[in-house]
């Protein structure tokens, strides 16, 4: 069907775009990377928080009348909302579970999917919601050509900022390097007198943060709605996986192989786009079975 | 108790409460009847799931897609060709186990998380197909209006057939189970690595475990379509699997009857709650919040283990 | 009865095991000792098909089993036992030795008998055999320490070897347990006339208790002979101040 | 053993507790509707449902039908099929409702359709668009009061032939819906205007993230036009991404429920200008005083103005109404006898029930999307009128569907 020639300037601009949704989906599987490779804890309600940042951001942006300052303002305040959430879901019922088998702990997270999915239709409604990106981020610039969204370039600049800012947290900040160690060894960090479950809850609250920042990020780009959830959190844990468990640079990668299989995908073969990405982990699967980088566990 | 003597009880028992759910037939409005024809037909599904979830320790994270596969190969068979249906009912139970010896193939010598993604990705290939084949599966459309048998159309004859199916996948389940199969399965749970030490194929015993689990799936598959006769792709969809999963730990996945309870509980509290207020989701997952804290090993756990301390003392 | 010759292991340019020889007679009591790193447990992780070596061959009664999976160098008649307590935890002290002497007897693909009336004449002789009978309904994971690792070596049993291989049998124990293990691998050996193969720190044990030795140092075989010429052996000597050395470091 | 026993009596004791059926007071028609209130098709079937109980409110205010009161009872779907159907199940088997209704899923509708043929209950599809239900899967007890795919792509058709463009693309949510109205805008099309070609297509998934790979694509292809098949939730994105990537300024496009309310209203005054939509209603259109007169009623009770939906529920009410007045008895024969050549007033003008396979003849509304001082969104502008009869298939298409 699709006969036209690709040209090389297609071919590019679709994988700057592909890139830029990459950055999503790095920002919001890195954090579940985290909590999934330090805590263990398979968090089905990530996508949730990733939602409710999105409804956080919205809420901000219009208190203050969509204007550039609000959209920052709520870049700020959203991951934040969701984080002081996590914080207390964490503190109040989920520290008091870290010894329970992984699937109990699904089984936890998965209720508050559910909780929080009826939580946000009571305070927002049903209806669609849609936010601007500020003006200075709307519209499009040619690219040889072609149009490139001013809203994507801003997400292929944040993407890096943020996989900067987490290696720096992980690699040079004591918090993280207590992190990485408890991953691969809890009783060890337990015996040497630190209190595991602080950093726990510290980690979890990160890995929360990022869930709501991805959401934030998101929201000028889609209509926010119910049943955000759902789509992002599958590809979050395929992304984790075939990236390697815990591994900050197997998110980024994972997430690259993603975006990428999609956008390029639908440039080459369009009416099977949506077997790519599941084709691609497979692959990676079938012939690295604990992911392409180093898991942790 | 002389063992043997537990056997002929246990059957007896067996043999009762089957005989007491079909006399039911004759005393419930219809309505109780498709209830109850639907919590078993769901049970059936959580409890093949549980036969590699609780009791292989296998992280089956989309059993529903052999589920699916199930109802799909009967309702193809049933209004595509002139196949007597007693064939598609012997062949949709087949064709889900076949799917879940391929896809067992390529996903068995995986460990945990990434046998379970492993196989929601190759889940979610097969359910992206059935979504899309119009002219064959009827795409997102699915299938309705499906020509089920007349002696088993009518609502208190799906309920009698669902529960003599039911009553007979569960006792062939219970089995295997009990059988040293069902023993060194346990084991395999446990410790594959001692397993494997002691001599036994471990990779072979799960391959085996998940095509029965496949099989038993299949056979609910026919059950839905016999009680609703239609079919569609939500029936693979990866949300469904984590349903039945939900359904197995909240029951008690290290018990046998644990999922089938799990799943009359998920289903009632859908259907009562459900027609007081739209927010059931939101009390269901305060349910489950609830059942977390207070009662870890799942419902029937729960009560096997007070049954057990009581005795105890 | 095993014959292990010119083995070699290597992990990404380390060499673990390096030209390894070793051999055991029928009914004979072998010890592998060595200092740490020595690649002792790889060696047995690669007799008993947990590793599969690079090069050389492992004999046992003539044939080859180097690259078989474990469960069938099992059914030729090799049982291990674990450094760290490896057991069912959900299951009964029971089930865990029977599953061990269902898949002796080949029974795990039964689907359609009742397990827990299988086996359970076998099953039971070895429990009493150990010492464990008066608890064979208890779950596993509320056994003491010391009860765990008997009921290590009864699985180990069920699989009716001829030859066992430990990792360390009395690591992690009190003198005592220590002393009361050692008792009972002596005695199960005279009286099922079984062949050991055993790596161990406590070298108090190995003299007491071993009639071969063989020290191993940088994945080599230094020596193989009885205890009186081990310990007379220099090489052993330098080996050890070597890897206290390497220990230290 | 007793742990079996204790699953029966378990089992028992549940429908003992479940609530027992009210005994349906006299006098009353019971309308069963099971729809998704619940995640973002609610957008849609909220209206349906309000405006439908705001004319059951006036019906029954002025005595009812036949002496008898109209209640209804909802359930929510979820956008599932096994939940909507077990509920219209407990809606048929305990309920006794007289008539069901809903619902926006196809999948579903095709479901209930198929139930309430088995159990001679007549069934009001009031959203799906799916053009099997009353084409080849009718028959006698499914209704349908809202356009469906086979409608809205000959309406865009008709309104795309008179335009100039004839390389087209397609693009759409890979979905039944999606694919069976570009497959309807396109045979049609290709009918009316034999020169027109097909450049290529693509196809997203329901809930698309991000557009501009797609729309990037479709640009480096280079058509005159472009025919966006996708509804429910994918338009606002959609539309978004198009604004961002200034798409509708580079090809024109239509978008068959791009012009509708609640498409536009969440965009504001971002959303793209020029885009071709087809709706059923608009509450700026048609200006008729009853129109107007209904908006009011619909803005005052709920504090917003009506969307499509609204009109599909203030159909349903007023068909169920006047089919029983007409048919003398509450009788489900009694009432699709009645229902057949039924026309109703309505703010949109007469509606007739087509006897043959009982779709209402709807007319279609052509407009594209425009700033209009007054409004903070934009509304559809340039309205053309596309008559009901023009857009129906015939009688004969539709026998040999159901023949097949």
């Amino acid at each position: 069907m699709h006969s036209g020639g690709i040209t090389f300037a297609a071919l590019m601009q679709q994988v700057l775009v592909g890139l830029s949704r990459t950055t999503i989906l790095f920002i919001v599987s890195s954090g579940l990377s985290l909590v999934l490779g330090v805590l263990r804890i398979p968090n089905v309600a990530h996508g949730s928080l990733y939602m409710i940042g999105a409804f956080v951001t919205f809420s901000v942006a219009n208190f203050y009348g969509q204007t550039g300052f609000g959209f920052i303002a709520a870049l700020v305040l959203a991951p934040l909302v969701v984080a002081a959430v996590s914080l207390v879901l964490e503190r109040g019922l989920l520290c008091r579970l870290y010894d329970r088998e992984h699937l109990m702990l699904l089984l936890f997270t998965f209720a508050f999917t559910l909780i929080f999915a009826d939580l946000v239709k009571m305070i927002w409604g049903s209806d669609y919601r849609s936010l601007n990106a500020p003006a200075w981020l709307q519209g499009s610039f040619d690219l040889a050509g072609l149009p490139f969204p001013r809203y994507s370039l801003f997400l292929l600049i944040m993407g890096p900022l943020v996989a900067l800012g987490l290696w720096l947290l992980t690699n040079k900040t004591r918090i993280g390097k207590i992190a990485r160690a408890a991953a691969v060894d809890r009783e060890m960090v337990d015996a040497i007198g630190i209190d595991v479950s602080r950093v726990f809850a510290a980690v979890f609250v990160i890995g929360c943060y990022l869930a709501g920042l991805g959401g934030a990020l998101v929201a000028p780009t889609q209509n926010i709605t119910q049943g955000m959830d759902h789509t992002i959190i599958i590809e979050a844990f395929l992304i984790v996986i075939i990236g390697g468990l815990g591994n900050i640079w197997g998110a980024l990668l994972g997430a690259a192989i993603f975006g990428l299989t999609d956008a390029i995908g639908i440039l080459v073969w369009p009416q099977f786009a949506i077997v790519f990405p599941y084709m691609a982990v497979v692959i990676v699967l079938l012939i690295r079975p604990r992911g392409l980088l180093k898991a942790i566990w | 108790m002389k063992p043997e003597n537990t056997g002929i009880k246990k059957t007896a028992a067996a043999l009762g409460t089957v005989a007491g759910f079909m006399l039911l037939a004759l005393i419930l409005p219809r309505y109780y009847l498709y209830l109850l024809a639907l919590i078993l037909t769901t049970g059936l599904l959580a409890t093949s799931l549980n036969l590699v979830l609780g009791f292989g320790g296998m992280y089956q994270f989309h059993h529903a897609v052999f589920y699916g596969t199930g109802a799909y190969c009967l309702a193809l068979i049933l209004t595509k060709t002139g196949l007597p249906a007693w064939l598609g009912y012997l062949a949709a139970p087949l064709a889900a186990a076949l799917l879940g010896l391929i896809m067992g193939l390529l996903t068995v010598r995986l460990s945990a998380l990434y046998f379970g993604m492993l196989q929601i990705s190759l889940g979610s290939l097969v359910w992206a197909i059935v979504y899309r084949w119009y002219s064959f599966t009827g795409g997102d459309d699915g299938i309705h209006g499906i020509p089920v048998p007349d002696l088993i159309g009518t609502s208190r004859g799906a309920y009698l057939f669902v529960v003599l199916v039911t009553g007979a996948c569960l006792a062939v389940m219970y089995r295997i189970v009990t059988s040293p199969f069902g023993m060194v399965f346990t084991g395999i749970r446990d410790n594959p690595e001692r397993c494997r030490a002691v001599g036994i194929n471990v990779t072979g015993h799960q391959l085996a475990g998940q095509v029965m689990a496949a099989f038993f799936a299949g056979v609910a598959g026919t059950l839905f379509v016999t009680v609703e006769g239609s079919v569609f792709p939500d029936m693979m969809f990866w949300t469904l699997s984590l349903e039945i999963l939900i359904m197995c730990l909240l029951g008690g996945w290290f018990t046998f009857f644990g999922p089938l309870l799990g799943a009359a509980i998920i289903v009632v509290l859908r259907t009562v709650v459900g027609s007081y207020t739209e927010y059931w989701t939101l009390v269901l997952g305060v349910v489950l919040i609830l059942l977390i804290f207070f009662l870890p090993e799942g419902v029937l756990g729960m009560i096997r283990r007070g049954g057990d301390n009581a005795a105890g003392k | 009865m095993l014959r292990v010759n010119e083995l070699v292991k290597t992990f990404g340019g380390f060499k673990a095991v390096d030209g390894a020889h070793l051999h055991v007679a029928p009914g004979e009591v072998v010890a592998v000792i060595g200092p740490n790193g020595a690649g002792k447990t790889t060696l047995f992780h690669l007799i008993t098909g947990q590793l599969v070596p690079d090069r050389g061959e492992i004999l046992f009664k003539g044939k080859n089993i180097a690259g078989l999976p474990p469960h069938k160098v099992c059914r030729r008649g090799i049982a291990r036992s674990y450094q760290v307590v490896n057991v069912f935890d959900r299951l009964t002290v029971l089930e865990n030795v029977q599953i061990a002497v269902l898949a002796r007897q080949s029974k795990t693909w039964n689907l359609f008998q009742t397990a827990s009336r299988m086996c359970l004449e076998d099953t039971i002789r070895i429990l009493q055999n150990v010492g464990l009978a008066d608890k064979a309904d208890r779950i596993c994971a509320n056994l003491s320490h010391g009860d765990r690792k008997v009921l290590e070596i009864a699985i180990t049993l069920g699989s009716k070897p001829e030859l066992i291989i430990m990792d360390e049998p009395t690591a992690g124990m009190s003198p005592e347990e220590t002393a009361a293990t050692l008792k009972l691998m002596q005695r199960l050996c005279r009286q099922m006339g079984l062949t050991l193969l055993f790596c161990e720190h406590d070298m108090e044990m190995v003299f007491s208790i071993a009639d071969r030795i063989m020290v191993m140092q940088q994945g080599r075989t230094i020596i193989q002979d009885i205890p009186e010429r081990v310990r007379a052996d220099k090489r052993v000597r330098e080996a050890y101040l070597g890897g206290a050395d390497t220990c230290s470091a | 053993m007793k742990r079996l026993f204790g699953l029966a009596c378990f089992c028992l004791s549940v429908l003992v507790l479940l609530p027992v059926a009210a005994p349906v007071a006299a006098k009353t028609i019971t309308v069963g509707i099971v729809d998704c209130y619940s995640g973002p098709p609610s957008t849609y079937t909220n209206d349906v449902r309000d405006a439908f109980k705001l004319e059951i409110d006036r019906i029954n205010a002025g005595g009812g039908v036949l002496g008898h009161k109209i209640e209804f009872v909802t359930r929510d779907s979820k956008f599932k099929v096994d939940i909507g159907l077990s509920a219209a199940k407990e809606l048929i088997y305990r309920k006794n409702v007289d008539i069901m209704m809903g619902t926006i899923n196809s999948a579903l509708a095709l479901a209930i359709s198929d139930l309430c043929r088995k159990e001679k209950v007549p069934f009001l599809v009031t959203f799906a668009k799916s053009a099997k239900i009353t084409g080849a899967k009718g028959h006698d007890y499914v209704f349908s009061i809202t356009e469906n795919t086979a409608l809205a792509g000959k309406a865009a058709a008709v309104g795309l032939a008179k335009k100039p463009y004839l390389k087209y693309w397609i693009a759409g949510d890979d979905y039944e819906y999606g694919h069976a109205i570009a497959d309807a805008v396109w045979n049609n099309l290709r009918k009316l205007k034999p020169q027109v070609t097909l450049l290529g297509q693509s196809w997203w998934k329901v809930g698309e993230p991000d557009f501009t790979p797609y729309i990037t694509a479709i640009l480096s292809a280079k058509p005159d036009a472009v025919i966006v098949a996708t509804g429910g939730r994918d338009c606002v994105p959609f539309l978004k991404a198009a604004k961002a990537t200034g798409f509708n300024k580079r090809v024109p496009f239509y978008m068959h429920t791009a012009t509708e309310l609640s498409t536009l209203k969440p965009l504001g005054l971002n959303a793209p200008e020029g885009v071709i939509g087809t709706s059923n209603y608009f509450f700026y259109y048609p200006e008729s005083p009853e129109n107007q007169a209904f908006v009011k009623r619909f803005e005052a009770a709920y504090k917003r103005k009506p969307a499509v939906g609204a009109i599909y529920g203030l159909l349903a009410a007023r068909f169920i109404a006047g089919a029983y007045r007409k048919a003398g008895k509450v009788k489900p024969q009694a009432f699709i006898k009645a229902m057949e050549a039924m026309t109703v007033d309505s703010p949109i003008g007469k509606v007739t029930m087509r006897a043959c396979d009982h779709q209402a003849m709807l007319p279609m509304f052509m407009g594209t999307t425009k700033k209009v001082s007054g409004y903070n969104f934009l509304i559809a502008d340039d309205i053309v009128t596309i008559a009901g009869k023009d857009v129906m298939p015939g009688c004969d298409e539709i026998a040999r569907q159901r023949k097949k």
